[in-house]
């Protein structure tokens, strides 16, 4: 076979990631195949976490001792990392949250609890889409529930994308904020930010952006979205668990009311009433993820030091090697874009009559790790009418060789049910 | 996990389908969308037949027909205690190693104790098997008003 | 010296903290007295984030593949430690947060959303104390503003204790819920929970018990407390930063409404509506603090091999030399009980006239670790007519001789601004 | 840190009390309780006096102190120019090693230089700055008005 053009030298990065040598099921190396559930760890990141509880641990803000001082710049300093890999203008935009869906429910309450013009009530709409992750669907349910505000939905055309056909329909002068996904974590669909963001701005509506399989895999760059809000998260990026950003525009996070109460939010409290600290630490009450944070931060050097777009390129190759190689596979259905045009690098696909649990229990037994069922997208598979799907997944270490691994091993699941 | 058994019954299904029966019930594994449609008709205290329907995975399918073919005619207290052992077996977390007397009483079943050890799988096999129960409380209930 | 009774092999402890060896300011061995704010991490504690991320990092529940399964046996295993550390009834009344302030802020979020007779509305009332941290006041009072209901409280006295004189009027009728803390972080004070408890059931209220400084360094038995919710962290209790807990009564978890939504947290979702998973999951909206969770494990794991009543007898006497030697120091006053009966080992004073933030600073100096500033407890610092203190806080691995160290380097702080 | 300087001022503090004014102000260091009450007094463009009164650490007392001591008698132009010496040493984490020139401007304020390193005490340094910068705009107003 000729090399793909675009890959990354994925011998030398995988020797960062300790896990890929694993082996599961006497002795087969694991093919990770379930990225855009989480991604693993490089060495460099892990070697952060250990430096900063062995030699920094403290908590932050407001301490005189040394070790406060150096846990404080290190946290701060994660800030202005994640503030530059996503190109934000200001470090201050950027808040601290446990994931993203944290970073979700921050805006959605945020805008229940605010004044005018941003507040939402009942006279107001709430615009999504039906390829949300549950976690940018039920925090906008819930606030409906709550504040009698009306949920709407772009729907999904039959090849996995969105239909913006009644795009004026659905945003309209009663819309106060629309929230879609950038890149979809079961079809992989890359969504056209341009247009819904001209018409959300032509009605004064605020734009938030599920970044969350985004953010790992090209260059995001929040000023060029023009979005109001972007969220990602740290454990898909190569980052530890437990973090996750809300980055918003400073003149938004300065106007609108903090969410949760505590440490670190505030400037002054007596019994009687209190008033808050400015932005970020507005939102971030209590000790924050201090260490993952800073986890976050060697993250985000290590993604940096590849290149984006690098990232971009070799996962873009990948995933058309695995459209092709895939369709190959008789009876595989993809569910979702089936050319690596504007799409990510998280496949998925029914295979004949074959439960996705049995897909994914064989492919098991074989090393191969991918995942099965809705996805925390359940609306997707109502929408294509099928009870679940088998989605792998790609990133920066994975190799043309796992595709190939997996298409074998989903003939061999094939034979197995057969 | 696949022991022939499980992809026997997978492959060729004993009793499926809906016939007649004293009650219907629907259970759903909201988890991973299987399903399944399940009647119990009773003879007395004998179970006359048990008919089903359903989408899912290999595990809920072919427990569901070695169910039927486990249940289907016997008396209700002896199913009972199939059923209770049934579901020891499942929430075993793999502990339980079926000896001979065990297979005297679960028979096919028996075969799904590898399936114990996956918890995301257990509640595949138990699907079923939690539809009996329900469907035959309701017979219960109907016979007696 | 006579060794005093009760002490830990700290010289044995102190081997499995890497930080306590950390040198500071040319040199100087760090004297770590800043334990309120947060803890050192053990080495065990280490090991486990490691092994995980290093061998068995996936995403939790739902998936069948073998990474993802040890992931969520090593999740769920935590709770299972946690439930059993605390004495919980069930491991299901065991709820991961971030941290505590985030499990305080929920309790008040689901009582604000909540329906009869749990509900918090213009009727009724919410009784806190005068000696809470900040993250056991903000939110009530932020609870207070969004419903109408009004915030009371009990207020101290003179040494530092809970005024319960006005009992039977600050908590009345009308009041839904009674919060407070269980050791106070600036003043050490150990507050008698069976009278307030007792007064709150007699009115029909929730008690709310913040424990944040108690889970680290007493046994704590949930059931024993007789509270409804139970709020602490897991930074201070040799566990990752990153990690909280919401310990509630099965039936209240039941009932309550969620309060972030997104996956994990459902059941099953529509664009229309979702229902939700039981408790705890029904709380642990997204991707939950995986690494964290097991890190926390580890920590009660590590705490438990030693012992709590032996951490909580090792403290007491630390705290009770500790509090002779500093009434030894001239213009040293203590803020808070001056006997180490009912007392935590958090000690604030202040130094004649001189500021705090000198204090800590020349105590820096000299390698020692202390707190300054209103310790997130504000209100007492007004109580207390001063704008700050001084905090000293022991944990299982302080010395005798760190609290000479202490005594030492305030003469010499006396001294520099004598 | 704690230039002798910086311990002289705090220990023997220039023009400490408040006498007559043009405007008052007072400001407050909401992370640690430091606060300031502070008066300034023009005479057209010189700034005739600057009294005030306050608690805090020796930082911000220290600050005040070298503040009266530098601004006093100066022209106001030439003051402001020194506040923003003042601000920029400040914020500039230690990366500025104070030169002649520097000292020239800044007289016993180039003590300061290693506060600048500790963020968490910038603010205590700053306090009586800002609370000048602001008693003078407002002063200015005044005397417009
Ligand atoms: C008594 C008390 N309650 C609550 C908290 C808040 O904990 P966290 O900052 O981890 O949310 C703390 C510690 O900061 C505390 O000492
Ligand atoms: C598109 C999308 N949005 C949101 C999330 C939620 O992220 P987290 O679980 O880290 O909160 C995920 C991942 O689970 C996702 O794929």
């Amino acid at each position: 076979m000729t090399p793909l053009p675009g890959l990354l030298d994925t011998e030398a990065i995988r020797k960062d990631f300790p896990i890929l040598d694993r082996t599961v099921h006497d002795g087969k190396k694991v093919v990770y195949l379930d990225n855009a559930a989480t991604s693993q760890k490089p060495r460099q990141v892990l070697d952060a976490l250990s430096a900063y509880y062995e030699r920094h641990n403290a908590n932050v803000h407001r301490g005189v001792h040394v070790l406060a001082e150096e846990a404080t710049a290190l946290y701060e300093g994660a800030r202005d990392k994640v503030a530059a890999f996503v190109n934000a203008p200001s470090r201050d935009e950027v808040v601290f949250t446990k994931n993203a869906s944290e970073s979700l429910n921050l805006v959605a309450n945020m805008l229940g609890f605010a004044d005018e013009p941003y507040r939402v009530d009942r006279d107001t709409e709430i615009v999504i889409t039906e390829m949300e992750h549950h976690s940018n669907i039920v925090p906008w349910q819930l606030l409906a529930q709550r504040t009698g505000a009306k949920l709407k939905w772009f729907g999904l055309t039959d090849d996995g994308r969105l239909d913006l056909s009644d795009l004026n329909e659905v945003i309209t002068e009663k819309t106060k904020v629309v929230s879609f996904v950038l890149v979809s974590n079961i079809l992989g669909t890359h969504n056209p930010v341009e247009a819904i963001v001209r018409r959300a701005q032509e009605v004064g509506a605020l734009v938030v952006v599920d970044a969350s399989q985004a953010a790992p895999h090209m260059p995001l760059d929040v000023q060029a979205l023009q979005a109001d809000f972007v969220a990602f998260t740290g454990h898909k990026m190569v980052g530890p668990t437990g973090i996750g950003v809300l980055w918003g525009r400073k003149g938004l996070l300065d106007d609108l009311p903090p969410f949760l109460g505590g440490g670190e939010m505030i400037e002054t409290v007596s019994m009687h009433s209190s008033t808050y600290a400015p932005a970020p630490h507005k939102f971030e009450a209590g000790t924050p993820p201090i260490a993952q944070a800073v986890g976050l931060g060697a993250a985000v050097d290590y993604l940096s030091g590849i290149g984006m777009a690098a990232v971009e390129a070799h996962e873009h190759a990948i995933t058309e090697y695995a459209l092709g190689r895939l369709q190959e596979v008789p009876d595989l259905r993809i569910i979702g874009p089936t050319s690596a045009e504007d799409r990510g690098a998280a496949i998925s696909f029914t295979l004949g009559d074959i439960h996705p649990h049995d897909v994914g229990q064989v492919l098991d037994e074989q090393g191969i790790a991918v995942r099965v069922g809705h996805h925390c997208a359940r609306p997707v598979c109502l929408r294509y009418g099928i009870p679940a799907t088998t989605r792998a997944s790609f990133y920066l270490y994975s190799t043309p060789g796992e595709v190939d691994a997996l298409v074998d091993g989903l003939e061999y699941v094939r034979n197995f049910f057969g | 996990m696949y022991q022939d058994v499980i992809l026997d019954h997978y492959k060729h299904p004993h009793g499926r389908g809906l016939r007649a029966g004293d009650a219907e019930v629907h259970h759903v594994n909201p988890t991973c969308g299987d399903e399944i449609t399940l009647r119990v008709k009773l003879d007395g205290r004998t179970i006359e037949d048990v008919s089903y329907e359903g989408q899912g995975c290999s595990i809920s399918q072919a427990s569901a027909s070695v169910l039927n073919e486990l249940l289907v005619g016997k008396e209700l207290a002896e199913a009972q205690r199939i059923q209770e052992q049934f579901l020891e077996l499942m929430q075993s977390r793999g502990r339980i190693e079926p000896d001979d007397a065990m297979e005297e009483v679960l028979e096919d079943a028996v075969a799904f104790a590898g399936v114990s050890k996956y918890p995301a799988r257990v509640k595949c096999a138990l699907l079923s098997w939690m539809a009996w129960k329900d469907a035959t409380a309701q017979a219960l209930k109907e016979a007696a008003a």
